[in-house]
């Protein structure tokens, strides 16, 4: 195969057809599947979860990643929090003419190894060659559909005094990214947090007793992704602003940049609301577990409400102060 | 951002540093503390060095609070 | 290691908040209502919100956001400059990220990028000194900002300039000095306020000596602390103090940073490369002497002599956050509060930092 | 709402969800779905079929269409063609900074009106705005989960003598596209033949028998299409070329730039191998459809064979020439 | 491309013209047949009419060739 | 309306092939062996694959690929020298899409397009006057290929050049002329053919008599024929009655658009701008005065004068295009056809271009 990706590999011929059964075929063995418009699959039973995202980021290897297992670990992170079993992923690439193949190989390696890790099978693909400058590298979709088992979450049962637990430290993703930029001069050893929590957050499901809802954190940090779930459930939670677990050179991270960690991204965490006394026997299990180890139990479910609920973080001296979504860009600040 | 968490100074190049809060690093400019050496604490604005720590009075100053705050029964700032 | 975690404290800062709440307490007894106190710094004003301070204190000492953040101070007419020149096709607008946001007469910097505008967000002034040798075939502007804790920056980054002799790289200076400004408010009729927390790193550059006319000419006291929430609390501590023993004077509570005579080093840069000049304050209005600019000689780092922009006079407008920053009114007072202004469309500097006085107002009336 | 989309709209934050509510539920109407990670829908029973596809068209608005219509279009009848009945769609969009808010709310009504169109459900969705440059305008990323019925396809049954349909005329979508990109100064009246052929093609499914395989063809046109077909399913497939129905105006368009039809892209046309016996039934059902009333045929099944299967045509002087998929790009000749 | 379909001459402005061939249109330039007129039909090539067609010869040929097809018990060029 | 649709009637496509086929039965009962005919033109070898005739008459009349291929005669060099100026950061090079995957020494026009550098496709060369105009700050050349149908479009785009004082555009020429060739072709040796099937296109501006050579001087016959399957078979069925008849005269057989002059017009532009020199061609060599570059008055519009390119001279091969040409010898005796010899990585034209004699070769012999 050529060096680079050219436009003729997008044209839907010869050279598609080569990319595709060197590239894709072989590192996701879906051959069978990709003689079909649309690959073919046995139903499950019951209810079944879907979501998409697209991964652009920036730059597309980093500590602890790459943009291809981002783009396994966040969708299937988002079929994790909803109580599905991940099942079978899609992968739409879009790439840049002129992008190196061996980092197309080193991609998309990653996410079959990923997807392997996570035990989901990526069974239908597409890919796009678009001219120089009409996208940055290459940008990721995959879509994901998991099945939801007998045992489900509970989003109804939530009520005051709910534990919120948090599966680790916060922000490691957002600096991880920033320090690989280069851009602003930053450099820490920080790894991206990115990972499949699938196995892990399964399991609690299956383990436990009173897991109300989880979410996984990404873009907009936990206040963000923390507010979204009080407004969509309509639940008032307090933080305990000094129980949130921070790696060190994050918060010296933020300290030099101005940024406030929870509003970084994150790619290997979730937030889990639960029974206050099935609490301990959650952290419990998270503890056991690699991608657990750092859970911590952040706040607790404040009120229910009819209307959108808040995001309150209690401070050291005893007062709350309100969290917002992250407004605009999380920029650096010199005030 | 005006924040207070001292930077070590670990290596030094000309009138840049490279300093280290709390294991995250940065090179700054340190123009303005021409005196400044290795292990020495800076506070940093915008990409420079503005001033170093007094070690003593800063180590005074957290050795007062400690205190303070071990003696958890004394009244506080009853003077 | 210097353990400074002990500035933040939370048992400590608990305590220190007691305090602090018993001391006001006693000062309420005596004067029937709370002290008035001015937190001259904006990061004072973000440090005190975040930690809870302010709200924990919000019974005990009236806590006032004064003229010190440069974001909420720069004037439309330098954001309105900045938009009109970022439009050239072969112009970089270089800023510090926290102005991307605020309002000029009728955009932003971020909605001029969004409309296709060059605009980068660096972190150190410097970064735009590379910026500018990445790209000789186009115009690096930096929009500078800041009171005396950032104009060094500033100035750090002329000089790379001169000396690597950049042509295509200039400043649009639009500085602050504090000592101007509260000298102007001060000057400017009756005062509500009891005394000042003077900005600690404002204080590393300029030195005590620089608040010396507060003492001398107002009768005020002051005290020069740091951020972390046991400074915040220590220096108000210390203030309620001055005011229990009837004592004016400067108290220096960040002693292992901030000197009698600030950082000379700093001051001989400033004074090579700037020279005096009158600013216009968002909301307040011009004060004689009150910012730094390029001296002649450095014309040609100078945005507003190489380039050619006459914004327009921004409407004048009722904002009345001169009177607020005294304490003379508060939010609710003023005609615009809510109406014309509010975060989303600020008219003063008051308005458009989160934490400043009116948006403070403006989001504890729709809250709880 | 703001008039262009900023990097804003982009961080999970205030922005990101006041487009999500304003744009995007609104016309999608799954807010139920957008509360959860992932969208939950009960599953179907038996087989389903799954396929995702990026759109990067350029230019985002064309005659006949716009890349909203086609993301909806192409994604519906990658499952039609595989014997599924389309039911939901996710959609993936990466905006460019500085893309109109307005054309995003067109893009965004048009995928909603031909989902409707379709019958298909679009439950999840994601929004990621990149710099400026980064991304050309807009990319969309759709996938598609359809559910097979009792009535499948049989590709096993496939013989020698099967009839090889076409719905309709081929090359409009990519002269419709080429004469809206004004690049090569060409002008023609032709509109994109965009369409989900999903009612047309499960009708046929459902009324005949005999129906063998289906392709939708896209990128690469007739040729790239059925030679992929030959081979995916081992078959050689003889087309007779003065049957192939093409417009006029594609015809004068190809001489003037030196294309080929039958490489030319299509979006609304796809190629049924039948029953040679059924043939003239599936025929009769497409010609009283507005998407199938050019329908004709245009070969036969040559030979089934162990070996990848091989695409001819028949020439006016009844000799044969092999066809190959596109090699390379569509470009404009002079020879 | 060398193809010999005619492209007919719909619009003329200095030294462009538009033509069509079949409904398909596209401003090519005259610059090597001053002579053309509207409704003329053209041969083009790389954007240029290189060659006014002579319709009495082409309609001569066509008519040529039909005959001969009409004629279909009659050998083909016996002569 | 011309109803030109007969001319690829497929009724009448049968039944010439089919008294094409008889004739030439005819003449391989009296000559023991097939008619050669050469199809000179690129376009006619086209027509003749496509239209299936080829195959039709695969048993009757060899007909061979001529050097009339523009894109295939196009030297290593010119593409090496294109490929190297495209790697100027202000460069943009126009080409005909043909060009892209045509391969240099070591690289293509495509390849160099996916490694970053700014190549256009264009239609017309007049639209790269276009892009010049629309990009001031880049140099825009175009690569000048072409026989004499296409070397028209290229003055007309150095006029409109000249004419919009252009000082950013330039034309790299490597045109070919189809007279010379043919009689290095038939100069050269022993030449297998028994007539050729001339150029329709160049003809229009060459006119008939540029063909009077083939018959004064080389006695071989040669019909002008246009490019539909009517018109190729009408072709041929005249070239076999002029071997029946053993004559060796020019036939035009595309009167209504081939005068015995050619285009006057076209002939004057190409006079007024250009001048003949010597040109390379692909796995051929150079031929004297075969090619027509600009005048030393438009030295500003040439870019091998506007740029300094030195493009190494290309490995000299084995290739015997030349041979296959004069049907001195097929493909297979070629020592490196199907070996460093294949279509993705063609040495000579005959390789380069789908229908070139050594690609239809390769694919045949893969086939079936
Ligand atoms: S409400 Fe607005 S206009 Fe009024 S004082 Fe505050 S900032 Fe100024
Ligand atoms: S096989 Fe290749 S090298 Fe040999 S004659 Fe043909 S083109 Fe030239
Ligand atoms: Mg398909
Ligand atoms: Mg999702
Ligand atoms: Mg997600
Ligand atoms: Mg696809
Ligand atoms: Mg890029
Ligand atoms: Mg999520
Ligand atoms: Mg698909
Ligand atoms: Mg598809
Ligand atoms: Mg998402
Ligand atoms: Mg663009």
């Amino acid at each position: 195969m050529a060096g680079r990706i050219s436009l003729a590999h997008g044209e839907g011929g010869e050279l598609t057809h080569q990319l595709i059964q060197e590239v894709f075929i072989q590192s996701f063995g879906h051959g069978e599947q990709a003689r079909l418009d649309a690959a073919v699959i046995p139903c499950f039973s019951g209810k079944m979860a879907v979501t998409t995202d697209s991964y652009v980021v920036d730059p597309l290897f980093f500590p602890g990643g790459n943009i291809g297992k981002l783009a396994v670990t966040g969708t299937v992170n988002d079929l994790a929090v909803t109580g599905a079993v991940p099942k079978v992923l899609t992968a739409g690439f879009m790439i840049e003419e002129g992008f190196p193949v061996s980092d197309l190989k080193k991609i998309v390696k990653s996410m079959a190894a990923e997807a392997e890790t996570a035990g989901v099978s990526i069974i239908a693909g597409d890919t796009k060659v678009v001219e120089r400058g009409s996208v940055d590298g290459i940008f990721i979709n995959t879509t994901g559909i998991g099945a939801i088992g007998e045992k489900d979450l509970n989003p109804a049962a939530v009520k005051k005094g709910d534990a919120v637990i948090i599966t680790g430290t916060i922000g490691d993703h957002g600096i991880a990214i920033l320090s690989a930029r280069q851009q602003l001069g930053l450099l820490t050893d920080i790894k991206s947090d990115c990972a499949s929590l699938n196995t892990l957050l399964n399991q609690l499901i299956q383990q436990t007793e009173g897991i109300r809802v989880m979410r996984d954190l990404t873009r907009g940090g936990l206040a963000t992704g923390l507010v979204e779930l009080c407004e969509d459930f309509s639940i008032s939670i307090e933080l305990n602003e000094t129980s949130i677990p921070v790696h060190e050179e994050v918060e010296g991270a933020c300290e030099i940049l101005g940024f406030d960690p929870l509003y970084l991204a994150n790619e290997g965490k979730a937030v889990i609301i639960v029974d206050s006394k099935e609490a301990d026997k959650v952290l419990q299990l998270l503890h056991s577990h690699e991608f657990g180890k750092n859970a911590t139990l952040i706040g607790l479910v404040a009120s229910i409400s009819e209307k959108a609920g808040k995001l309150k973080l209690k401070t050291p001296v005893n007062t709350t102060r309100r969290l917002t979504r992250l407004s605009g860009m999380l920029l650096p600040r010199i005030c | 951002m005006c924040v207070g968490v001292p930077a070590k100074v670990i290596k030094i190049e000309g009138e840049k540093a490279l300093v280290d809060v709390m294991g995250a690093k940065m090179t700054i400019g340190i123009l303005f503390v021409p005196e400044v050496t290795l292990n020495n604490y800076v506070l940093i604005h915008a990409g420079q060095a503005m001033v170093i720590i007094e070690e003593e009075y800063a180590n005074a100053s957290i050795k007062e609070w400690r205190e303070l705050l071990d003696a958890r029964d004394k009244d506080f700032f009853t003077s | 290691m210097l353990e400074t975690k002990i500035f933040s404290h939370p048992e400590l800062t608990r305590r220190l908040a007691d305090a602090v709440a018993n001391s006001a307490e006693t000062f309420i007894k005596r004067e029937g209502r709370m002290p008035s106190v001015m937190e001259v710094c904006g990061s004072h004003t973000m440090a005190f919100a975040k930690s809870g301070i302010k709200t924990r204190l919000r019974d005990y000492v009236r806590l006032i956001a004064g003229p010190g953040c440069p974001v909420c101070v720069t004037d439309q007419k330098a954001i309105d400059a900045m938009i009109c020149l970022s439009k050239k096709n072969n112009v970089i607008l270089c800023t510090f990220g926290d102005m991307m946001r605020v309002p000029g007469s009728d955009s932003s910097l971020l909605q001029a990028k969004t409309n296709g505008s060059d605009i980068r967000i660096i972190y150190s002034p410097s970064d735009s000194i590379q910026i500018a040798k990445d790209h000789p075939d186009k115009e690096v502007i930096f929009l500078g900002i800041g009171f005396e804790t950032t104009i060094p920056a500033l100035v750090a980054a002329v000089r790379e300039a001169e000396k690597k002799d950049l042509t295509n790289f200039s400043i649009w200076m639009t500085t602050k000095l504090v000592a101007p400004v509260l000298r102007a408010l001060l000057q400017s009729g009756e005062v509500k306020l009891d005394g000042f927390l003077l900005p600690g790193h404002v204080s590393i550059v300029t030195g005590k000596q620089s608040y010396r006319f507060l003492n001398d000419k107002y009768q005020i006291p002051g005290v020069i602390t740091g951020f972390e929430p046991v400074q915040l609390l220590s220096g108000l501590l210390k203030l309620l103090n001055q005011l229990h023993e009837g004592r004016t004077g400067i108290i220096n509570d960040y002693t292992y940073v901030v000197k009698e005579a600030g950082n000379f080093t700093a001051q001989h840069y400033m004074d090579t490369y700037l020279t005096r000049a009158d600013e216009e304050w968002r909301g307040i209005g011009e004060i004689r002497g009150s910012g730094l600019v390029l001296k002649e000689k450095y014309a040609r780092f100078d945005a507003k002599k190489k380039f050619n922009v006459l914004p327009a006079e921004p409407r004048k407008t009722k904002c009345r956050c001169g009177d607020i920053i005294r304490g003379v009114i508060t939010p609710e007072e003023c005609i615009l509060f809510n109406k014309a202004c509010t975060p989303s469309k600020p008219v003063g500097p008051c308005m458009v930092s989160s934490e400043g006085t009116c948006a403070a107002h403006y989001h504890f009336m729709r809250e709880e």
